[in-house]
């Protein structure tokens, strides 16, 4: 847990963490080396957040620095908004993805466009994390996807990490990036799995997607909670010797279409997987930008694998039929092969 | 002005209070009702039989009271913390469990149940409580009264104020009760605001405020009552603050453990209602071991059936996922029903 | 000027309207033929709105029907919720799209979710008409194109009118619709042209695209103040004898796939043009259906032509250079047809 | 409590003024160039150089006064309607020229101005407000102080209560201007909200609340003074309500005969700040035609300055459309400069 982890640059061998764990790593480094960091949302001082994501950091940072707030969310990202005009650097914890909404108008107002209509004099520093997503039984409301609403505005970047080594180092660059970030934590993967993450501080370069399994037959574009979906399906298909690309588009704003026509150009056939309501998602996004810069080396229909039309589901039990899987995901491989 | 109190947490030394004995026996039956609910709920949580639950213990008065107010044809407007008010309501136990159980079948509310759905996102129900209340002017002569519930976390959003304001500009027949239950999960309402009297903001939008014992089911019902005919009559909308005490934690997965002292819980919990309204009612005469053992077997015997209707609701068709997004279904939830296996 | 409109069943010849009156044409009819129809807004009532679309109704029907409302889009939204939830057909104004986000809450959280949420017991037959898009040297955010952030939220429908006649008839079948409607108006088109509408209450069918002029060279994908646009460069092109197909989509949400995947199958080539910043735009959507359902017609790259990913600039003198205009499409057209 | 008054609309009969006769005079200067400003502006527009513009005709007191209570390194949070605040605070005449004429150098505010922009979605500057009091905290011993503007229409969006809440719970040494104007567009205050003393939300929020003739130039200065002084001493926020009138339209595309009776207006119009406040520094002997005339005269002379500045900026490049999206370019933005031309 947070308050036990030594702060280090040197890269020693450690237990492997969970990916919330890495997020709380994270932030106590942000804490400890920048005296302008500053980290506040509902619960998450006392309580250290809901999934425990700030532990014990107001402890150690103490209540100016790690801080409860009122429940409001367009009160905390435009109390952030003006935090960061007077010259700090703040971490906005929103309790669940879906409770962005009432800060839209912060957001699509003010978080994107401050730079612009100031021409520059102002920038906004700060991070806004905010777990997203299904899979775990969430009550009702407590598991969208609004990557697509947050890529679309101007001036925002947007960044999900899909495990605890890429949460941290992608983290620790968005606390450091001069520009308004989303960070978009995927509540399925912030226990799934633990993995052995350097110590002290080290960040990855936002704007990059990442291939995380290389292949040949197939490019799997994925983000957050997917990329797992991708690699088990990677893995399915690689015992029939058919090799998946899998590509971690870790940030979607900016988006590195480089990375995703040059795979697309090897493979020659596309599928998307996301598993926020398919129409209008951020994957059409890169369905149209393949269709745009890389339709000759198409040999197949781009196919997106997603979740459905409909309000993610409350009724627990058949969630995963709305989720996207291994098996959909698969069956859409299936379909661009032929 | 003071806080609204007929008795006292003792239950004892009280004046003459202003509800018949049929009324007193209603009220104690409805809250013992919810009281039992809540901890059959909780155990039924822990047993499996149902998800993430909300629990009310300690706040049933403030529910159950303010909604005994309401009369025919009269809304309820809850958030995910108002079972109690719902079942007091009407909502069969039965589908309050399949709602806890996350089956489509509890979120479908019969047709002669006049409330809303539970809200999940704090406050966003205020608005819709005061144009269902403007609704019914137009439509009725006598309108009906719309009573919206709302936590003391909840007056921090935007939506609260906007509705406040809304409500008083267009006189609407709403009544809106803050349930001041000292905390929005870990945080207390000394960090939620700075003056922790939620009813002084009543007067800055033009509302009529009352603060009232929340743990009072006498003096809930009567401020609700007043507040309600208040409403009917084109008087205008009320803030009624019910002060309370979540006993519970926040809901089923949470550990207060890691935010309050527990000790402290321990001691607000002796104010809680039941308690006190059944010496209350026992000294006046009003309660018997009789009736309390009559309300005991009809509660297992209701839940019993409940349970049993619960039990057989059918097994949810992948398929419900899609459904209802339109009236008509589109071309894209058909693509996605058929991919379910809908028929 | 609405309080003079003639309401007749029959369509009689009669003097050609702006789109704008048109609209309130349409307002008048329903508040005429259904008690249960109610009109609100910011300065919808004595002034009839900061474009008169709703002219005179106030004076007309009263102010118990046809109201102001607080400054509060939430308010406004979540008001119309409630009543809709009490048994009226609410119309409301939001003065500018840009000025939906206080309201995307509600719009998000619910608006597009009651139906499904309560099992089919609500429905929400709310109209929310804002107007949207730029070309008319609006103030800054005044000019906001946020049609991708509604149609991604399953439950809304989202239509967008390109004339006075389309205007009246879609925006009468939205308020007759049993769901929550979305109705865009582009501030451009407003009193740009003038139209011979039918008198009396007609409606045109929402979820449907419509050809507003076939051709066999490109398909035009649009909607409402970019047909214009697509309109006069298939009009340029049609000189040196280039047969562009302009469909108009009208309906965003539930989107006609079937009209738009016959267009393209029929020329091979597609230009998707909007003025909503390109990343993530609604056209992203019409892209990805194509190279999912029509990539073997296609004969060249899907090429989208549209608002730059900044935001709308408030510098009016240049901010034809932010929207697509006739040249910029003809640049695309010539882009599919090398 | 009393609406705090110095100067009454007559300009004569007044007690003891709490400024200095160095004061007055400063006070006098400001504001009357706030009005040769506004009054100049009108003209500019109707000569087709300014775009559409937001006059503040009436409310120069409630802008100045408040402003001039500001010391160094202080900031001014300012909605489209508060040129007068702007000019007042440093922003020079050039600028607001250039941002009223929507060219890009107009909305680059000088960086020893510390003023955010001017804020076009209504309400939503105000926990920027309560953002950037805190932030000072943390960097200083000494705390700046925010002035923030807003209308009395703006009250009725979630951003004003939710920034009030904040701003109290977190104790900012923010101080905030309600400009009740009477109207939001063609919305009287008498629809926008069923209480029109907005100064009476202050106290629920557990906020100090002060209500001030906002025509009189010496109530709203020493009632900004003494806000400020509550900030900076850590005794947190004040909601001010200054109480004027809109004069003008709405802005300049706005017609007001359409909804409002300009006979009213007009009588409105005789409460205004610069009247009265001319007539009791004549009274006092403060103010002389000489001083006047040199006014007016430096006024002209600055106005005309700051037009050739103005008219000197460069032709605006439309690549500018694309230009600071990000600190550094991403790709998207770059294809689209390209696209404009830029180099
Ligand atoms: C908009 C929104 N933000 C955050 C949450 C998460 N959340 C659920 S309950 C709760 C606390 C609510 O406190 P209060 O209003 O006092 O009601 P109580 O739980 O005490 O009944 C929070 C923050 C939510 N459901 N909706
Ligand atoms: C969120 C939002 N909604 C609507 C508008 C359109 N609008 C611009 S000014 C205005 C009225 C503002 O009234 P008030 O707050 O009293 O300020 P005043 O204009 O009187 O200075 C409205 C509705 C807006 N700019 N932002
Ligand atoms: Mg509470
Ligand atoms: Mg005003």
């Amino acid at each position: 847990m947070a308050a036990d982890v030594k702060v280090s640059t040197a890269e020693t061998a450690r237990a492997p963490i969970t990916m919330v764990q890495a997020i709380n790593e994270a932030m106590a480094l942000a804490l400890e080396r920048d005296p302008r960091v500053l980290l506040f949302g509902q619960d998450v001082g006392v309580m250290g957040g809901v999934f425990r994501a700030s532990d014990a950091l107001q402890q150690r940072f103490g209540e100016e620095r790690v801080f409860d707030t009122p429940l409001a969310e367009a009160g905390i990202v435009g109390l952030g908004i003006g935090l960061a005009l007077g010259g700090m650097r703040p971490i906005a914890e929103v309790q669940f993805a879906g409770f962005l909404y009432p800060a839209l108008d912060q957001i699509l107002s003010h978080l994107g466009r401050y730079r612009h209509r100031t021409r520059g004099r102002f920038s906004l520093p700060m991070v806004v994390r905010a777990p997203y997503g299904g899979g775990v039984h969430t009550p009702e409301q407590h598991a969208d996807s609004p990557e697509a609403v947050l890529a679309h505005a101007p001036g925002l970047k947007v960044v999900i990490p899909s495990s605890p080594e890429r949460a941290k180092g992608l983290l620790l660059a968005a606390i450091d990036d001069p520009d308004p970030v989303f960070f978009l934590e995927a509540i399925k993967l912030y226990r799934s799995e633990r993995q052995a993450v350097p110590a002290g501080h080290y960040t990855f370069e936002l704007g990059k997607a990442r291939i995380v399994r290389p292949g040949n037959a197939v490019s799997l574009f994925c983000y957050g909670g997917m990329v797992e979906v991708c690699m088990k399906a990677a893995e399915v298909a690689a015992r029939e010797g058919v090799e998946l690309e899998v590509v971690d588009l870790e940030t979607l704003a900016p988006l590195d279409e480089a990375t995703i026509l040059d795979s697309v150009r090897r493979t020659g056939r596309a599928v998307i997987v996301y598993e926020a309501p398919r129409s209008g998602g951020f994957g059409a996004e890169v369905a149209a930008r393949i269709a745009e810069e890389a339709i000759y080396h198409l040999e197949a229909p781009i196919v997106r694998v997603t979740g459905w039309d409909a309000p993610y589901p409350p009724f627990t039990s058949v969630e995963h039929h709305y989720r996207p899987d291994a098996k959909r995901v698969l069956a859409a491989v299936r379909k661009v092969l032929v | 002005m003071p806080t609204l109190q007929y008795v006292p947490p003792s239950g004892a030394e009280f004046g003459e209070l202003p509800l018949t004995t049929e009324e007193l026996l209603r009220g104690y039956r409805a809250t013992a009702r919810a009281r039992f609910f809540d901890e059959r709920a909780v155990t039924l949580q822990r047993q499996g039989r149902l998800g993430v639950y909300a629990p009310y213990r300690g706040q049933e008065a403030a529910q159950v009271g303010t909604t005994l107010a309401l009369e025919d044809g009269d809304w309820l407007v809850p958030s995910y913390r108002e079972t109690a008010a719902a079942i007091t309501h009407g909502l069969p136990l039965s589908q309050a469990i399949l709602y806890w159980r996350s089956h489509p079948a509890g979120w479908r509310f019969p047709d002669d149940v006049r409330m809303l759905p539970f809200y999940i996102p704090i406050a966003t129900q205020m608005p819709h409580a005061v144009g269902l209340a403007v609704a019914g002017r137009h439509q009725q002569e006598r309108p009906w009264v719309v009573l919206a519930f709302i936590g003391d976390g909840g007056t921090s959003e935007g939506d609260f104020h906007e509705a406040l304001n809304f409500a008083a500009v267009y006189k609407a027949p709403v009544v809106f009760v803050v349930q001041n239950n000292g905390w929005a999960i870990s945080t207390p309402t000394e960090r939620q605001m700075a003056n922790v009297r939620i009813v002084d903001r009543a007067t800055g939008y033009g509302v009529h405020g009352v603060r009232v014992d929340g743990n009072d089911l006498v003096a809930t019902w009567v401020a609700a009552k007043e507040a309600v005919a208040r409403a009917r009559a084109g008087e205008g909308p009320t803030l009624l603050e019910a002060m309370t005490y979540r006993i519970a934690p926040h809901t089923t997965s949470d550990d207060p453990g890691r935010y309050r002292d527990e000790e402290e819980s321990k001691r607000r919990a002796a104010e809680e209602p039941l308690v006190r309204l059944r010496a209350a009612l026992r000294s006046l005469g009003v309660l018997t071991d009789e009736v309390e053992a009559q309300v005991q077997a009809e509660l297992e015997q209701e839940l019993k059936e409940a349970l049993e209707v619960a039990d057989a609701a059918p097994d949810i068709d992948p398929a419900e996922i899609v459904e209802h997004v339109y009236a008509e279904m589109g071309p894209d939830q058909r693509m996605a029903w058929e991919a379910l296996g809908g028929r």
